[in-house]
C-alpha cells in the first residue's frame, strides 16, 4: 500500500500547501497533537470536547487548519470524525443530544460565542454531506436557493414587476457554480430539470456547486463520496483537488487510499475522540509516530 | 461425503399422490362455503333443487363425502403408502378448537335435545370436550388433522341428510330472543364445516408438517380476506344497484344532465333532487378545510420544526389523538352548546363547518406531522449549512416536501367528514327536503356595526348528503325508499371519491419516494 | 306584539336579532321557518312547497281558485302574502321563502319560545309539551290547522289474523305491559308471536297525546313499549317490515303495509275510513301551529292561507287528516291579525 | 486573504428582537386572548380584537417573518389543545346539572325517565358493551387474519388490490350502513330468525364490528410491518417457514401494535352512532336476560343522537345526554391513551435491537 | 499492505483447509472462473444469473465452495456480493423482485429444483445477517427457536403433561450452541433475560450460536461484524476461524483487511455482479492475475 500512497503524492503536492514534512513537534500536553505548517490557519481548534448526553465523542482536540488546501480526517467507525466536522460550523447545535466545550477560532473570532451569527458563519464556512442531499427543485433552483434567501438575488414575479429583476446575475451565478464543481457540461442543456434525476455522482457535485453559490471560504466534506461509484469518486477528487487551490477544505474520509490520494495533510482520530496524531499526509502514511496509528493504517484493525 | 450429510436427498420432498387427492375434498368444501353463502343471501332456499336433488340434500352429501375423503388422506398417509412428513403429535391448539367443538356439539345436544337442564348439559360439554381434546393430542399430526374433522363433517352430513336439521326445523335457544331456522343452521354448517375441511385438507396437501400447517393457516386466512372483499363490493353493488335507477332517473347524455343531482326538492321540480344538501356538503367541506388545514399545518411545523420533545409535545399528542378518536355525536354535542348559541343561536352551516374543521383538524396534524417527519434531515441540514435561517428552510424546503403527505391526509380527512352525520344533527340542518341550496357566495354584506362583515347563507341552516339520508329515514313522507338509495349512491360515489383519491395519491408519492 | 307590529321585522335568527340585523325584506334571511312535529309537518310541508313553488293564477293543478271562489290573477303566495301588503317577489319568487323543519313538538315549542322558529308545529297543546308557568304559556297564540284522528296501526299479518278491531283496554294492556302474547288477545288466529309495541319518542305530540287519551295522563307510565321511534315515518316503517308490530301514530302515515285498526271504547266501535274522524273519537287532537307573543303578518299571511277552505281541502285533506269544520276555521281565522287589503 | 471587518457580520445585537417587535407581540397576544374572551362572552364584539390581531400579524410577516411564522405556529398548536380543551370543558360543564340532581347513582341506575326527571345511564352503558364486545369479535379476529394476509401472505400485485380496498371500506359512511340495516337487515332478522323487536344489539354490533375492521386491519398491518425484515429473515434463515415465522418472530414482536390496533377499533366501535340510532330499537330498557345479544336497548351514542332532539326543551334530559357524551369520550379518551402507550412500547421494544 | 496480510496468513492457515497456492488454472469459458482446491466442494455454482426486474445483479458467476474452510468474497459496494451469497440458500427466493437462473448444487442436487424443499434447505445452509438480528425473546428461546420449529425439541406445559419433555437437551442445546459461539461465558448467567438487551457484539455472536443450533453444514455470513466496534470485530473473526473447522463459512466482508486476516480463498466481485477472480487468498492479495483486481485491491477505487 506504501507504493500506492506516494504515486499518489507526487501529484497531490501541486496545491498551494506548502507543508513541514517529516517533523512532529513536541507534545505541548499530554491530548496536543502539534502540526507546523506555513501560511495562516483559516480555523484553529483548541481543547474541543463534544459529549452526547453523558458520552464524550470528542475528547479535548487541538488543532490549527491552515487554509487553501485539503485537510483529511480519518480514523475507525464511530471515532468521532463527522462529529469533529460537523463543530466546525456548527451544525452540531442541530443536534439536540450534543454538548461542545472549547473554543475554535475563526479570522480570530470563537465561533462558539453567544453572539454569534449563525446565518452568516455558515455560509462562511459551507459544508457537503455523505448522502448527496439535492433538494427536490430544478437544478437551477438549487444552485440559486443559498442567494435567493440571502437576498442576494431577486427573481420573481413581483421582482419582475417592481423591476429589480435579478435573472442574469442568477444565470451568470448558475452557471460560474456548475462550472466550479465540474458539472456545468453534464446539465447545462436541462437546468430546468428536478436535480433528483441526476445520477449519484452528478447529484453530489451538485451538491458541491450548492456549497459554492454562497461564496464560502471553508468547505467542510463528510465522506463526500462514500455513496458514489468509482468513477464518480475520481471526479469528485480531482475536484476536491481543484477546489483547494481558492478554498480550505476539510474532508471526512474512510478510505484511507482517498485520503492518501487527495490531502495535504492528514489527522488521525481513534476510537474515543482522541485525535491521535496530525501531519503532513505523507509522513502519517509513511513514518506515522504512533504505534496506534501504524496499526490502524497497516489494517491490523478497522 | 462425510458421513455427516448422509442423509442427503432429504431437500428434496416432492408433492405427491396425496396432494393430487387432498384437492377433492378442498374443492368440495370451497363448494359448500359458496353454497352456504348462497343460502344466507337467500339466492338458493333449502328446497331448490339441483339436477333433481334438493338443496339441502346436497349439503348433507357434501359433509359426507368430504368427510368419506378425508379419512382416506389420514388413511393413506398413516399407512405411510404416500410421501409425508407428520409431526409426530398435532399442536394443541388444534386440539383444543377440536375439543371446543365436540363440547359445544354435546352441549347442544344434551340441552336441546333431550332437553336437560345445566346440571346435565354443562358435564356433558366438559367431558366430550376434554376427551375430544386429550384424545387429540394424542394422534400423530396425519391423523389428528383429517379425522377428527372428518367425525365432525360425518355428524353433519348425517344430521343433514336424515332430516333431522331440515327446512321445518327451528331452534329457539333459552333466553336468546332469535329462532334459528333450518336453513340458516344447515348454511352455518356448511360454512364451519367448509373452513374446518379447506384447512384439514390443505395441510394434507403439503403433506403436513411445518409444510403442511403453514398451508392450512394460508387457506383460512385468505378465505377470510376473500370474505371480507366479497362483502366490501356487495355493499357497494348493492347501493349501486338499488340506487342507480332512482339517481339517473330523467337524466340526459345531451345536454348532460342528472336532475336528481341539480334540482332541489319542491314543487317547481319535475323530479325531486339533492342539490341544496350536494352544494350543502361543498361548503362544509370547504368550510371545514379552511378551520383545520391553517391550524392543523400550523400546528405540524410547530411540533416538528420548533418544539423540542418534552412535556408540551406530548400534551399536544394526547390531545391530538384523543380529538382524533372523540366520538364524532360528541362533536354534535359540543357544537350545540358553544357555537350555536353563539352563532345565531339557530342551526347553520357555518356552526357545520367548525364543527366539522375540528374533527378534521386532528387528522390533518397527524399525517402533516407524519410527513414533515419524513422530510429528509438531509435537506434541513442542506439548507442550515448554506446559512438559511429556520422559517426560510422549513417555507422552501420542508412545506413543499410534505406537500403530497398532507394532502393526501386532508382527503383522506374529508372523505371521513363529509360523510358524517352525527355531529351535524343538531347544529346544521332545519329542513329536511330543502328545495334551495345556500347561496353563500352572493350573500357577503358589509355593515355598520360588528361584526362588520355578515354572511347570511352560513348562518342559515343547511343540508348535506349524509343528513339527506338520514332524513329519508325518518321524514320520508316526501321521499319513497328509492330516493333514499339514489342518495345513499351519490353519498357513496362523493365520499369514496374522496378515498380513492387519498389512497391513490398516498401509493402514487410512496412509490415516487422510494424510487 | 313586538313581533307582530312590526311585520317586517320578524326573521329565523331568533335571541339575536340584532346580530344580522334587520333584514326582513330580502329574500333568504327573510324567510318564514317553522318546525316541529313530524305529524304537522304534512300540513305545513306542503304548504311552504306550493307557497314556494308560488303557481301563477293559471296553475289550475296547485293554484286552483275557482274551485274555492278565489279570483285573482295574482300568483299563489303574492296573493296570500298581499292580505298583509307584502308586495310580489321577483320573477315569480314569493314575497318571502317558507321553511319546515322537521323534529317533534315539544322541539318545535321550544324553538319558538327560544326564537329559532317563527311557527311552532305541534300535535298536542302546548301546556302538555311545556312545563312552563301560566304567564310563560299565555305567550304562545294557539292556531290549530287540522284534525288527526289518531289511529292505532298493526303489522299486516296481523291484520290478516284477526287484528282488525281491538278493544280500547286490550292496547292500554299492551302498552302498560300487561299483554305480552299476540295469543292472548282475543280474535287473533295467527302464530303465537310476542308483541312489538311500538312507540314515539317520548317529547313528541303524538307520543303526548297517545297517553294523555289513552292512559289518562300526558306522563302515565308506558312499561310495554319495546322500541321508540323518532319520527312517524319511522314507525310506518318499522310496522311495515315486522309481523308482530303495534303502534300509534298520525293518520297521514298509515297504508296499505301499515294497516288502522278499528278501536272499540266504551262499546263505540270507530272504524278507520268511516267514522275514526267523529269528534268523539277520544284519540282525536288537534293540530296546532302556533305563535309567539302574537302572530306576525308573515305568520298571519301562511297561516291564513292554511285556515281558509282553499288550504284545508289543498294541504290538510290529502295528507290524510280531518279538515276544521266551518266554523272552527272561522274562529280560527279571526285569531289571525287583520287583512291589510 | 480575508477581509477580517466583513465578519464582523457574523456577529449581532444580542438583543435579538428590537422593542417594536416586542410591543408588537405583546399587542398581538393581548388581542387574541380579548378575541377568543369575546367569544365566549359576547361573540359579537368579536370583530374588535380580531382585527386588531390580524393587523398586528401583517405587521409580523412584513417585518420580521420568521418570529412571526414561529409564533404563529405555536398558536395554531396552542389552539389545538384549547378545541379539546373546550370540547371537554363544555361537556363536563354541561353535564352539571343532572350529576348534581342524579349523583352517584346515574352511572348505576337504569331508569330513565322524563316525567320525573329520573336518568340513569347504566341502561345504555350496557347496551354499549354488548355491542362493543360483538364488534370486537367480528373486527379482532377478521382483522387481524386480514392484516396477516397484506403484510406476510399477499403477492405485490394482490396487496395493490386488498390493502386500498379494505382501506376503502373505511370510507362507507355511517349512515350507509345504517340505511342499509334499516332497510334490509332489520327486516331479514325479523323475518328470518323472528325476532320481536325491530333492531338488536346483535346486528348493531356486527355491524360496527366491520365498520371498526378497517382500522383495526391498517393499525395492526402497519405494526406486523414494522417488524424489521432482518428479524423475519433471522426465523426463515433458520429453516423455519414463513407461517411459523409468523406465529413465533412477527406476531410477539408486533403484538403490542395489534393489541394498539385492536384498542383503536374498539374505540371506533364505542363511539359509532348512526348506525346504532338507525338500527335500534333505542328503548331505554335493559334487554332480558341481560345476555339476550338479539334484543333491543340503547346505546350511549345512540341515546345522544336519537334524543337531542327531544331534549332541547327538557334542560335535564339535555343534560343527562351531555353526562352520556361524558362517559363515551372518557372511555374512549382512555383507550386512545392506552392504545398510544402501547404503541410507544412497541416502538421502544423495536428499538432496543437497532 | 502486502506485509499485513503476510503476517496474517501464517496463523490462518492453522485451520482445515488445504489449498493449492499460488496457481490459477486456465479460464474454461470467459465467465468461468476457475480455482482448484483439495477436498470436496460444498457447493458448486454454474453460471449464475440474478436479476431484479430488469436489472442484472449477478452475471453468469460460476465457481465451487471448498467444505471446511473460509471463503470470503470481496468486491465494491453494490457488486452483488450479497446477492450472490442469499442465493446460496435460496434467500433470494423473498425478495419478489430477484428472478435466479442456474444451477447451485449441495449434495450433488441443484437448490433450485422445484421440489426442494427450504425449511430443510435452510437448516443445513445457516446464515448470519449483516445487522445482528436475535428475537425478541429470551436468549434461551433464540437458541431453542430452529430446534423446537422443526420438531426436535419439545418443552412446555403439555408437553410435560404427556411425558415428553424435552428440557434437559434443550439445556445442552443451547449450552452447546452458546459455548461454540464463545458466547457462553458472558450470558450463562442471564439465558432467561431478553436478547436485545445484550451490546451489539454479543448479539451477533448470538445469532452465530443460533444459527448452530440447527446444525447446518454451510454458514453464510453478510458482512458479520461491519456493524460493530473493532473488540467485537475481532472476537467474532476468532470465531469464524475456530468454525472453520467443522463448517463451511462463506463470508461476505467490505474490509479486504478483514478478507485476508479470515479466509482461506477470496472472490472478487466486481462492478456488474461479475466474478473477476476467485483463488487463494494469499494469491489475490499478493499477486492477482487481474488489473482490475490489483487497482481495487491496491486502493484505485473503492
Ligand atoms: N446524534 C447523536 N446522538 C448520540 N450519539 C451520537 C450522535 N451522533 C454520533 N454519536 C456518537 O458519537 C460517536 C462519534 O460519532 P461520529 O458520527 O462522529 O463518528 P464517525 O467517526 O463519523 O463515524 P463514521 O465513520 O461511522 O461516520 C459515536 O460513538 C456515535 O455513536
Ligand atoms: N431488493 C432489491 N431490489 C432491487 N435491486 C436490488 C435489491 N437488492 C440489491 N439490489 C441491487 O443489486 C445490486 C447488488 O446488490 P447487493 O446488495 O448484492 O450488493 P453488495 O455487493 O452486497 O453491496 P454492499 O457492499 O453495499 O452490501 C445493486 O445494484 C443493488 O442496487
Ligand atoms: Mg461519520
Ligand atoms: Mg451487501
Ligand atoms: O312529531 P309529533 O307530532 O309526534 O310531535
Amino acid at each position: 500500500m506504501s507504493e500506492t500512497i506516494k504515486e499518489m503524492d507526487s501529484e497531490q503536492n501541486s496545491s498551494g500547501s506548502q507543508t513541514t514534512k517529516g517533523e512532529t513537534e513536541e507534545r505541548i500536553r499530554a491530548d496536543w497533537v502539534e502540526y507546523d505548517f506555513d501560511g495562516q490557519p483559516a480555523l484553529s481548534v483548541e481543547d474541543l470536547d463534544v459529549y452526547y448526553g453523558d458520552e464524550q465523542a470528542i475528547q479535548s482536540v487541538s488543532m490549527d487548519i491552515p487554509e487553501k488546501s485539503v485537510t483529511a480526517l480519518i480514523g475507525p467507525s464511530g471515532c468521532g470524525k463527522s462529529t469533529f466536522l460537523r463543530c466546525l460550523n456548527r451544525m452540531n447545535d442541530r443536534i439536540k443530544a450534543a454538548r461542545v466545550d472549547g473554543n475554535i477560532e475563526f479570522h480570530g473570532q470563537n465561533i462558539y460565542d453567544d453572539d454569534v451569527n449563525l446565518v452568516e458563519l455558515r455560509k462562511r464556512i459551507g459544508m457537503v454531506f455523505q448522502q448527496p442531499n439535492p433538494f427536490p427543485k430544478s437544478i437551477r433552483d438549487n444552485i440559486a436557493y443559498g442567494p435567493r434567501k440571502h437576498g442576494e438575488l431577486d427573481t420573481g414575479l413581483l421582482a419582475r414587476l417592481l423591476g429589480r429583476d435579478d435573472s442574469e446575475e442568477e444565470e451568470e451565478l448558475v452557471e460560474r457554480c456548475l462550472k466550479q464543481a465540474a458539472i456545468w457540461d453534464e446539465v447545462n442543456d436541462r437546468l430546468d430539470d428536478n436535480a433528483l434525476g441526476l445520477s449519484g455522482g452528478q447529484q453530489q457535485r451538485l451538491c458541491i456547486a450548492r456549497c459554492l453559490s454562497v461564496e464560502p471560504e471553508v468547505i467542510l466534506m463528510d465522506e463526500p463520496a462514500s455513496a458514489l461509484d468509482p468513477i464518480a469518486t475520481s471526479k469528485i477528487e480531482d475536484l476536491i483537488q481543484d477546489l483547494a487551490e481558492e478554498y480550505t477544505v476539510v474532508i471526512v474520509t474512510h478510505s484511507m487510499q482517498q485520503a492518501a490520494r487527495i490531502s495535504d495533510q492528514t489527522a488521525v482520530f481513534l476510537t474515543g475522540g482522541e485525535l491521535v496524531e496530525y501531519d503532513n499526509t505523507d509522513k502519517i502514511f509513511e513514518n506515522p509516530e504512533s504505534q496506534r496509528v501504524e496499526d490502524y493504517i497497516t489494517g491490523k484493525f478497522g | 461425503m462425510s458421513e455427516a450429510y448422509s442423509q442427503d436427498s432429504e431437500i428434496v420432498t416432492e408433492t405427491g399422490v396425496l396432494g393430487q387427492l387432498a384437492t377433492v375434498p378442498f374443492v368440495l368444501a370451497l363448494g359448500m362455503i359458496l353454497l352456504g353463502g348462497a343460502l344466507l343471501f337467500q339466492w338458493v332456499s333449502l328446497t331448490t333443487t339441483v339436477a333433481g336433488v334438493s338443496v339441502a340434500t346436497v349439503f348433507g352429501g357434501l359433509h359426507v363425502v368430504i368427510a368419506l375423503s378425508l379419512f382416506a388422506l389420514g388413511a393413506l398417509s398413516w399407512q405411510g403408502s404416500v410421501d409425508t412428513t407428520p409431526s409426530p403429535s398435532v399442536s394443541s391448539v388444534v386440539a383444543f378448537i377440536d375439543g371446543s367443538i365436540a363440547a359445544v356439539i354435546s352441549g347442544l345436544v344434551v340441552s336441546q335435545t333431550f332437553g336437560l337442564g345445566w346440571f346435565a348439559w354443562i358435564p356433558a360439554a366438559l367431558v366430550a370436550g376434554v376427551a375430544v381434546f386429550v384424545g387429540t393430542l394424542l394422534l400423530r399430526e396425519d391423523i389428528g388433522v383429517t379425522v377428527p374433522v372428518g367425525i365432525f363433517e360425518l355428524v353433519f352430513g348425517l344430521v343433514v341428510l336424515t332430516g333431522v336439521i331440515g327446512s321445518g326445523w327451528s331452534w329457539t335457544p333459552e333466553g336468546f330472543s332469535a329462532t334459528f331456522p333450518g336453513f340458516i343452521a344447515i348454511a352455518i354448517l356448511g360454512l364451519f364445516g367448509g373452513l374446518l375441511t379447506a384447512w384439514s385438507s390443505a395441510a394434507a396437501y403439503r403433506g403436513f408438517g411445518a409444510r403442511g400447517r403453514e398451508f392450512g393457516a394460508y387457506v383460512l386466512i385468505s378465505i377470510n380476506t376473500a370474505i371480507l372483499l366479497f362483502i366490501l363490493a356487495r355493499i357497494i353493488l348493492f347501493i349501486v344497484q338499488k340506487g342507480l335507477d332512482p339517481m339517473l332517473k330523467g337524466a340526459t347524455l345531451w345536454p348532460p344532465a342528472i336532475p336528481f343531482i341539480t334540482n332541489g326538492n319542491g314543487l317547481q321540480y319535475d323530479i325531486n333532487g339533492i342539490f341544496p344538501a350536494v352544494v350543502g356538503t361543498i361548503w362544509l367541506v370547504i368550510g371545514a378545510i379552511c378551520f383545520a388545514v391553517p391550524l392543523g399545518v400550523g400546528a405540524a411545523v410547530y411540533l416538528t420544526e420548533y418544539a423540542e420533545q418534552g412535556r408540551f409535545t406530548s400534551i399536544v399528542e394526547i390531545a391530538t389523538n384523543g380529538l382524533w378518536s372523540t366520538p364524532s355525536i360528541i362533536f354534535g354535542l359540543f357544537g350545540y352548546a358553544f357555537l350555536v348559541p353563539r352563532l345565531g343561536n339557530t342551526p347553520s352551516l357555518l356552526a357545520g363547518q367548525v364543527v366539522l374543521g375540528a374533527m378534521l383538524l386532528p387528522l390533518v396534524l397527524i399525517t402533516s406531522r407524519e410527513s414533515l417527519q419524513n422530510v429528509p434531515d438531509e435537506y434541513r441540514d442542506a439548507s442550515a449549512a448554506l446559512g438559511v435561517n429556520q422559517w426560510e428552510t422549513i417555507k422552501s424546503v420542508v412545506l413543499p416536501a410534505a406537500i403530497p403527505g398532507v394532502l393526501t391526509g386532508v382527503i383522506l380527512g374529508v372523505g371521513r367528514i363529509a360523510g358524517e352525520t352525527a355531529p351535524i344533527l343538531l347544529i346544521l340542518v332545519q329542513d329536511p327536503f330543502p328545495s334551495e341550496a345556500p347561496k353563500v357566495l352572493s350573500s357577503f354584506t358589509l355593515q355598520a356595526t360588528p361584526p362588520f362583515v355578515v354572511n347570511d347563507a352560513l348562518l342559515q341552516p343547511a343540508s348535506a348528503l349524509p343528513y339527506q339520508l338520514f332524513a329519508v329515514i325518518t321524514a320520508g313522507v316526501s321521499a319513497p325508499e328509492s330516493v333514499g338509495w339514489a342518495t345513499a349512491l351519490v353519498l357513496l360515489i362523493v365520499v369514496m371519491s374522496f378515498y380513492v383519491v387519498g389512497i391513490a395519491m398516498r401509493i402514487y408519492f410512496r412509490r415516487k419516494l422510494q424510487q | 306584539t313586538d313581533n307582530g307590529s312590526s311585520g317586517e321585522t320578524t326573521d329565523g335568527d331568533g335571541g339575536n336579532n340584532d346580530d344580522t340585523g334587520n333584514n326582513g325584506g330580502n329574500d333568504s334571511s327573510g324567510a318564514l321557518t317553522a318546525g316541529g312535529s313530524s305529524t304537522v309537518y304534512p300540513i305545513t310541508n306542503k304548504a311552504a312547497s306550493v307557497w314556494g313553488y308560488n303557481p301563477p293564477a293559471d296553475d289550475k293543478e296547485y293554484w286552483p281558485q275557482e274551485k274555492y271562489g278565489i279570483s285573482t290573477d295574482k300568483n299563489l303566495a303574492d296573493y296570500w302574502a298581499s292580505k298583509y301588503g307584502f308586495e310580489a317577489g321577483k320573477d315569480g319568487q314569493p314575497p318571502f321563502n317558507v321553511s319546515i323543519g322537521l323534529s317533534h313538538s315539544g322541539v318545535g315549542l321550544t324553538k319558538l319560545q327560544k326564537g329559532q322558529v317563527d311557527i311552532g308545529d305541534a300535535s298536542a297543546p302546548v301546556d302538555a309539551e311545556l312545563d312552563a308557568s301560566k304567564s310563560e304559556l299565555e305567550k304562545f297564540k294557539n292556531h290549530v290547522v287540522g284534525v288527526d284522528a289518531q289511529p292505532i296501526v298493526v303489522s299486516k299479518y296481523l291484520y290478516e289474523n284477526g287484528v282488525k278491531k281491538l278493544k280500547a283496554d286490550t292496547v292500554r294492556k299492551i302498552y302498560t305491559g300487561k299483554i305480552k302474547k299476540w295469543s292472548e288477545v282475543d280474535g287473533y288466529t295467527g302464530k303465537d308471536m310476542e308483541v312489538q309495541a311500538i312507540g314515539r319518542s317520548v317529547g313528541s305530540g303524538t307520543d303526548t297525546s297517545f297517553r294523555a287519551n289513552m292512559l289518562g295522563s300526558g306522563d302515565a307510565k308506558m312499561p310495554g313499549v319495546d322500541i321508540r321511534k323518532g319520527e312517524n315515518q319511522e314507525v310506518a316503517k318499522a310496522v311495515g317490515n315486522a309481523n308482530n308490530a303495534i303502534a300509534y301514530m298520525a293518520l297521514a302515515f298509515v297504508s296499505k303495509d301499515v294497516p288502522a285498526i278499528a278501536l272499540n271504547f266504551d262499546g263505540t266501535t270507530y272504524e278507520p275510513g268511516k267514522n275514526l274522524s267523529d269528534k268523539g273519537y277520544p284519540l282525536s287532537r288537534d293540530l296546532h301551529c302556533y305563535t309567539y307573543e302574537g302572530t306576525s303578518k308573515k305568520e298571519a299571511a301562511f297561516l291564513r292561507m292554511i285556515l281558509t277552505e282553499f288550504g284545508q281541502g289543498q294541504f290538510v285533506d290529502p295528507a290524510g287528516y280531518a279538515t276544521l269544520s266551518d266554523s272552527r276555521r272561522k274562529e280560527e281565522l279571526s285569531k289571525l291579525p287583520e287583512t291589510t287589503n | 486573504m480575508v477581509d477580517a471587518p466583513s465578519f464582523s457580520a457574523v456577529r449581532r445585537s444580542v438583543d435579538e428582537l428590537e422593542t417594536p417587535a416586542q410591543i408588537a407581540a405583546a399587542v398581538g397576544a393581548l388581542s387574541l386572548v380579548a378575541a377568543f374572551t369575546a367569544f365566549i362572552a359576547a361573540p359579537t364584539y368579536v370583530a374588535f380584537p380580531l382585527a386588531a390581531f390580524i393587523a398586528v400579524v401583517v405587521y409580523g410577516w412584513v417585518t420580521y417573518q420568521a418570529e412571526t411564522a414561529r409564533a404563529l405556529s405555536l398558536l395554531t398548536t396552542v389552539s389545538t389543545v384549547i378545541i379539546l380543551g373546550l370540547i371537554t370543558a363544555y361537556l363536563f360543564i354541561q353535564s352539571v346539572p343532572v350529576v348534581r340532581k342524579m349523583g352517584l347513582s346515574i352511572v348505576t341506575d337504569t331508569v330513565w325517565r322524563t316525567s320525573t326527571n329520573r336518568y340513569g345511564l347504566l341502561t345504555m352503558m350496557w347496551g354499549t358493551l354488548v355491542t362493543t364486545i360483538i364488534a370486537t369479535l367480528v373486527s379482532a379476529p377478521l382483522g387481524i387474519a386480514g392484516a396477516i394476509f397484506i403484510s406476510e401472505l399477499a403477492s405485490d400485485m394482490v396487496r395493490e388490490v386488498t390493502k386500498p380496498a379494505i382501506e376503502l371500506l373505511a370510507g362507507i359512511p355511517s349512515i350507509v350502513y345504517g340505511f342499509i340495516g334499516f332497510m334490509v337487515l332489520n327486516p331479514y332478522l325479523s323475518n328470518e330468525l323472528l325476532l320481536p323487536t325491530s333492531g338488536s344489539l346483535f346486528l348493531v354490533g356486527v355491524m360496527i364490528g366491520f365498520m371498526a375492521l378497517p382500522t383495526v386491519v391498517s393499525v395492526a398491518e402497519d405494526s406486523l410491518t414494522a417488524v424489521p425484515n432482518s428479524m423475519k429473515s433471522g426465523s426463515v434463515g433458520l429453516g423455519a417457514t414463513d407461517w411459523q415465522t409468523t406465529k413465533s418472530v412477527t406476531l410477539p414482536a408486533a403484538i403490542s401494535g395489534i393489541s394498539a390496533a385492536v384498542i383503536l377499533g374498539v374505540g371506533r366501535a364505542v363511539g359509532e352512532t348512526m348506525a346504532a340510532t338507525v338500527i335500534l330499537g333505542n328503548v331505554t330498557r335493559l334487554p332480558d336476560p341481560l345476555y339476550d345479544v338479539f334484543g333491543n336497548t340503547i346505546t350511549l351514542t345512540s341515546a345522544i343522537a336519537s334524543q337531542s332532539g327531544v331534549a332541547i326543551g327538557r334542560p335535564t334530559q339535555l343534560s343527562a345526554l351531555f353526562a352520556a357524551g361524558v362517559v363515551l369520550f372518557v372511555i374512549v379518551l382512555t383507550l386512545s391513551i392506552v392504545s398510544q402507550a402501547i404503541e410507544r412500547r412497541m416502538a421502544r421494544k423495536l428499538g432496543g435491537e437497532q
